[in-house]
């Protein structure tokens, strides 16, 4: 194929395998100046290997990759960014002991002279953070840094870069709707300079708002390139999963029961006030507000990971003292973190171990660990899960990001909870998989199981909520009902 | 087949390298010298094992060696003949190791402080206890039954070769069987998801050092056995020997991953080396490099055989 | 001159305080002390030549009145004499030499104790045999003089050969793996073990015993310390070499008290080695 | 500023204990008293610095103490007198440690075995190295120039307190105030967001472990010139204390955090609880369980100090 001298960047007959298994087969890809192009396809079709080949991350078995007309031969990361490629990653990479400054500068502090020098290299990214209207303070360490200020700071590090080509593995999948917006405008202004953006993502209305062509993988093929614009929404659903999916909320007809779970005047200093709410069984009751909002403290402390100043947690019409998860898991409450990386999972066990980790005593006879149960369990649920895997013993390290979130959700399910708190529970999902969950989440109401949703998409919230409780900065300004919530209404409260 | 025998990376090199030793030396392949090989190993064995354990949390255990000390004095002050039945001595062994282990596990979990650090100093306290509770002397002149432990046979198989054996079984049990084992390798894998998976992690944590810890005491009582003294100076090193065994064997130090069969092929795997250089009688200097390098050696090319797919 | 009311101060430094041995000197000391009424301070320097030095610098620091030092080793611990000797405080050694000289030293010559072992050996074999040899940990004095006094006997017998020598690290469990191996490999090709000290020997002599081999092997050691000369006593082992800790331990604080109050002391005060036999255990066992 | 201290929570400890042993032991807090601690103190301050680095990118350096004897040994075989100039016997043992550095680095780079395995096993090489070298013998009569860089005095200041002001600036101002030492912390802190940023990993691995040996071996000629003897059974256990002292000072085994000033100050408490158990006469057996108490005690404290925000 001759190169096209309007493609930055063009790739060729790329494959790659995983342990015999095809990750990428015959890969075709072009890149144009000045265009956002998407890259689709469901989970674990092979979109963030493929980009890490790019990046120079993963060495490809075959195939060529031609930057600016010249083959990309040693494709080492360290080249690749010098050369004008940068990255987000999918799962946030950063360094925790050091700070915002540092690590937006890691790997280019040369640019600032030999010795180091942070009071350069603090200014800069604060007048970058400033541009980009992220309010962090450059000095802070990453550690203290919330998952979605985390990843701001993964935005700002690739677009300071100067890069001609800014690779976005679901840059958006850890934050609110403002930041979203931030986001997508950054991406407008950079295109308008020529830079050439890939966008992944598995959120529908960011990929029509600002991509001009869509390629789509599936299982590791190449199925097809299409302009945006002459690609309808189901169209592209069908490309991606071979079938066509028309609702995207399934209708939910649970019964609501007693109150089930009911939290009074909780406050913990400086992360949330007085939040008050009741669930009854069978219902869901969704959690909006902007980043940092203190929604996932307010999961955190029910569900016993911190300790909370004052209120009262009243389960089943008992108050009960919740000190750590596991104390919560005995309670029947279940959580499902937004960092799934950090909290969800155990990267080098099986699916089928992580499957079971929360609930191994109900599989066991005193020490022992009934592994065909175990087995029979962990099989099932995966297949009602729609796990993709070559089998239940491959490890979750090796799963795609919405794989892994499949298996932390399995792990809540197995605990037969009576309250389960899903934190971002559709984060890196693909469309067909989301529907899935929504599915699953309806089957849990119908069972009677209470589920508090924390979100956000909006549209998330408000096709999947009985209630909606709004969150501004630790304190709660609004509890509406399905009906009575709309976007703009939610918003307000938000920002309030 | 292949698949499962790649998987074991190290054991092929360990049958190489008993191979290559058959061929030099007519006498490595005899039934005498394997029961002198596992015999000597079975100290190591018991050490290993504990600390695997404690490794797949993703901690290390520096006290192995001194509690060895500590539990092999403790246990010949009351081994003296016709003062106690032999049952005694050896509970003492055991009491002591288990309460060391209890301790580290204690200050581990209490405190947040890396294992290494509060390990070293249990290292350091139980040299000195040692020393202290034996006077700086050798105890001998124990009492013939408990002699037997190290010494003795049963069906001609040596003692120590059987509890061998049975530790093994246990470990490898509980460590593939059990609850406690899919969560001392949850901790490890992930500590922070294992907690929010309601594990209760410093538990987890206690029960390996206590594990540890007693194992050691096990190996203390085993020595003093053998030896047919309790020596205030005896287990120094051993620790490292241990560790070796279990990271030879594919035990990660990071934490999160390792097999007890893995550690007993890595320390059969010294233990032959150890003997094949006896055998072959290299100087005792080269005998430390030719150590080294098969270690370091067989680790390479276990993780070479790994790579390739 | 040293006033006769105001107690003597003496900084010990001791190779090691796991060591049997030394623990006897120490404790010796420690009652010779008491007797006469000196303050001793008694640090360990643990094997370490670096640290016995830290430890004769601080007891200058200290001012001492006299120091008394169990080397390490014969050169590296020569600076501490040295700086001792350069700061006017008098500097005992006892049990084993340095290159630099002393103001006194109280001991004997560990060249001497093996060569009083081997001889015992090559008189019990008619000087014809084959013999292996343990080794102390490899590059500490007493190894290396003791290896020194070995072989000065075994060049006076060409028919006694020396088939295989190995470190067993002074460890009774080490020794006793060492010997099980060459049992293995030369099984009963071996006629005498030379230990090159008391916890080796008993190891050796262990896994002789479980092979059934004693009978056919001699195994000697060096130190005489109380389980070897039980061993001794039953016969089993069949010589040590035994080492006055008494003397050695009260001739030093003796020795330190002299020079203290500017009486006349021995220069060199040898206290020599003496084999113990079946026949002569007796006088040796309290 | 109580902010500041609070961060050096070790310091106050290391303080406390001082403030404590002075009111015991009128020597203690003397200007010789403290010559000598600090003299005392460099050999493993040397060493600490080395592997501070190495802890900070998540790897560890079991090496250090047999890397001393070789260098050790290597300095002593070209000092005798009159044979070549001084620069070369520390020319020489700067070398031997840096290639052993290298070689570590090489052996965990290209082989991504456990750094814990890797320098265990060259730990025993190096030991074994050391004796052939050297015959099994101490290698003395060195020359007096050389003798002078451990027993010498500049301005009425120990030479070797100098090498550390030296070594302890230069390591100080590498760590904050470089690239390399911007890139120490991203490789400890999160290897795979630093090989994303674009940096060379392994060469960044290469350098710690290079210069723990070049610092080992700094220590190695320091310690022969200051015994005057180059002794293959050298510096056995070093590794140990040079650790503890960077991981009392603050560095955390789990990579990602430490700094230079913390290490010196766990090296001083190290140097000053040996020292000041010596002045008080506490027996030896009692030291070791003092000294493995306080290790503890101090990094519970400080851990206390730093969770009460
Ligand atoms: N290191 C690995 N070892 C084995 N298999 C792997 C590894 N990394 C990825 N895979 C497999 O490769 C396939 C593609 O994964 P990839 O992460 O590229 O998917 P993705 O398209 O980015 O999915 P998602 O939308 O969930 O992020 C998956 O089947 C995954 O299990
Ligand atoms: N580990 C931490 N240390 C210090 N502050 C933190 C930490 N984690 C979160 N915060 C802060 O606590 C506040 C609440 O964060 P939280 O994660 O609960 O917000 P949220 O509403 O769940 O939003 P999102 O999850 O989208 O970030 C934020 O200001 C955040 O910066
Ligand atoms: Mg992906
Ligand atoms: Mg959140």
């Amino acid at each position: 194929m001759p190169s096209n001298p309007q493609n930055i960047l063009q790739v060729q007959n790329l494959s790659k395998s995983f342990l015999g298994v095809k990750a990428l087969d015959n890969i075709q890809f072009d890149l144009r100046k000045g265009e956002v192009h998407a890259l689709m396809g469901e989970n674990g079709a092979g979109k963030s290997t493929f980009m890490k080949i790019l990046m120079g991350l993963l060495k490809p078995d075959s195939g060529e990759i031609i930057f600016e007309g010249e083959i990309l031969k040693s494709n080492s990361v360290h080249e690749n960014l010098r050369k004008g490629i940068s990255m987000i990653h999918q799962e946030i990479l950063v360094v925790p002991e050091l700070t915002v400054a540092q690590n937006i500068f890691l790997g280019r502090e040369t640019n600032y002279r030999s010795w180091l020098n942070d009071k350069a290299i603090n200014q800069k990214a604060q007048e970058i953070l400033d541009l980009i209207g992220v309010k962090i303070n450059a000095q802070t360490k990453i550690k203290n840094l919330s998952i979605a200020e985390k990843q701001m700071v993964e935005i700002s590090k690739a677009i300071s870069n100067n890069a001609k080509v800014i690779i976005m593995d679901e840059p958006t999948s850890a934050l609110t709707d403002n930041e979203v917006t931030m986001l997508l405008k950054i991406i407008k202004d950079l295109k308008a300079k020529g830079v050439a953006i890939i966008y992944i993502s598995h959120k529908m209305d960011e990929i029509y708002e600002i991509t001009d062509r869509i390629t789509v993988l599936r299982d590791g093929q190449y199925i097809a390139t299409k302009n945006t614009n002459e690609l309808d929404k189901n169209a592209l659903i069908a490309l991606m999963v071979g079938r066509e999916i028309n609702d995207l909320f399934p209708v939910n007809n649970s019964k609501k029961g007693e109150r089930i779970f009911s939290v009074e005047n909780l406050s913990t200093k400086g992360k949330f006030e007085n939040i008050n709410f009741e669930i009854k069984a069978g219902e869901v009751l969704g959690i909006a507000g902007l980043m940092g909002a203190g929604r996932t403290e307010i999961a955190r402390a029910i569900f016993g990971l911190d300790k909370y100043d004052s209120g009262e947690i009243i389960l089943k019409g008992n108050k009960v003292e919740i000190k750590s998860p596991e104390d919560a898991i005995r309670n029947g409450i279940g959580y499902v973190s937004e960092d799934r990386k950090a909290l969800g999972f155990i990267p080098a066990l099986s699916i089928k171990d992580n499957i079971s980790l929360s609930s191994l005593a109900n599989f066991s006879k005193a020490w022992f660990v009934n592994s065909s149960h175990e087995h029979e369990a962990a099989t099932q649920l995966s297949k009602d899960l729609k796990i993709k895997s070559t089998s239940i013993n491959q490890k979750v390290m090796t799963l795609s990001g919405g794989n892994q979130q499949k298996v932390v959700i399995g792990k809540v399910l197995l605990t037969s909870p009576t309250l389960v708190i899903l934190d971002e529970p559709t984060r890196g999902i693909d469309i067909g998989a989301k529907f899935e969950i929504y599915k699953l989440i309806n089957q849990l109401t119908d069972k009677g199981i209470a589920v508090i949703m924390i979100s956000s998409e909006l549209p998330e919230i408000l096709g999947m909520s009985d209630r909606i409780m709004v969150l501004s900065k630790g304190k709660q300004t609004a509890l509406l009902s399905k009906h009575e919530a709309t976007q703009e209404k939610i918003m307000q409260y938000a920002v309030n | 087949m292949l698949n499962r025998l790649r998987q074991y990376g190290i054991f092929v090199v360990f049958i190489i390298i008993c191979l290559i030793l058959s061929f030099i030396s007519p006498q490595f392949l005899t039934v005498s010298n394997w029961t002198i090989i596992i015999t000597q190993a079975s100290i190591n064995a018991l050490l290993a094992f504990g600390v695997t354990f404690v490794i797949i949390t993703g901690g290390i255990d520096l006290s192995l060696g001194s509690m060895v000390a500590v539990t092999g004095v403790t246990a010949a002050m009351l081994a003296h003949p016709d003062t106690f039945p032999v049952a005694l001595p050896i509970f003492a062994g055991l009491l002591a190791g288990l309460l060391m282990g209890v301790f580290n596990g204690f200050i581990i979990t209490k405190s947040k402080i890396a294992p290494f650090i509060v390990t070293l100093g249990t290292m350091t306290i139980g040299r000195g206890l040692a020393l202290i509770l034996s006077k700086g002397r050798p105890i001998s002149n124990l009492s013939d039954s408990f002699n037997f432990i190290g010494g003795g046979e049963v069906l001609g198989i040596p003692f120590p070769i059987i509890v061998l054996i049975i530790i093994f079984t246990i470990c490898s049990i509980t460590l593939k069987k059990t609850l406690l084992g899919r969560y001392i390798y949850a901790v490890g894998g992930n500590e922070q998801a294992a907690r929010a998976s309601g594990i209760n992690v410093n538990q987890v944590k206690m029960a390996v050092y206590s594990i540890s810890g007693l194992l050691a005491g096990l190996a203390g009582v085993l020595l003093t056995s053998r030896i047919t003294t309790g020596q205030p100076n005896a287990g120094a090193g051993f620790e490292l020997d241990a560790i070796a065994a279990a990271v030879i064997g594919g035990t990660s130090t990071s934490g999160g991953t390792g097999t007890m069969t893995g550690t007993l092929v890595g320390v059969l795997l010294i233990g032959v080396i150890n003997n094949g250089l006896d055998l072959l009688n290299v100087t005792s200097y080269y005998q430390q490099v030719v150590m080294g390098i098969i270690i370091i050696g067989a680790v390479v090319l276990d993780s070479w055989n790994q790579k390739k797919d | 001159e040293n006033s006769g009311d105001k107690k003597i101060k003496v900084g010990v430094t001791l190779l090691s305080m796991q060591n049997e041995f030394i623990v006897n000197i120490s404790d010796e000391m420690n009652k010779k002390a008491e007797e006469l009424g000196v303050e001793l301070i008694s640090v360990d320097a643990e094997h370490q030549p670096l640290k016995q030095i830290e430890q004769v610098e601080s007891f200058i620091a200290q001012k001492v009145d006299v120091i008394i030092m169990n080397p390490c080793e014969v050169e590296a611990s020569s600076p501490a004499v040295t700086k001792a000797l350069a700061a006017k405080i008098p500097i005992i050694n006892v049990n084993s030499a340095t290159s630099t000289k002393p103001t006194a030293f109280v001991g004997s010559n560990d060249v001497e104790s093996a060569r009083i072992a081997m001889k015992y050996i090559a008189e019990k074999l008619g000087g014809k045999g084959n013999v292996v040899m343990i080794h102390g940990f490899m590059g500490q004095a007493a190894q290396i003089q003791r290896e020194q006094g070995a072989k000065e006997i075994l060049k006076e017998y060409p028919d006694l050969k020396l088939i295989a020598h190995q470190t067993g690290e002074w460890d009774r469990a080490k020794s006793m793996d060492l010997m099980q191996n060459w049992i293995q490999s030369y099984g009963s090709k071996i006629n005498a073990v030379f230990a090159q000290n008391d916890e080796m020997g008993l190891g050796a002599l262990k896994a002789l015993q479980d092979a059934g081999l004693k009978d056919k092997v001699i195994v000697v050691s060096i130190d005489a310390i109380a389980d070897a000369l039980q061993a001794v006593k039953k016969g089993t082992l069949d010589a040590t070499v035994f080492q006055n800790a008494k003397q050695q331990g009260a001739g030093a604080i003796e020795t330190a008290v002299k020079i203290a109050k500017g009486q006349p002391y021995e220069k060199e005060l040898m206290i020599p080695f003496q084999l113990v036999t079946k026949e002569n255990v007796g006088q040796f066992l309290k």
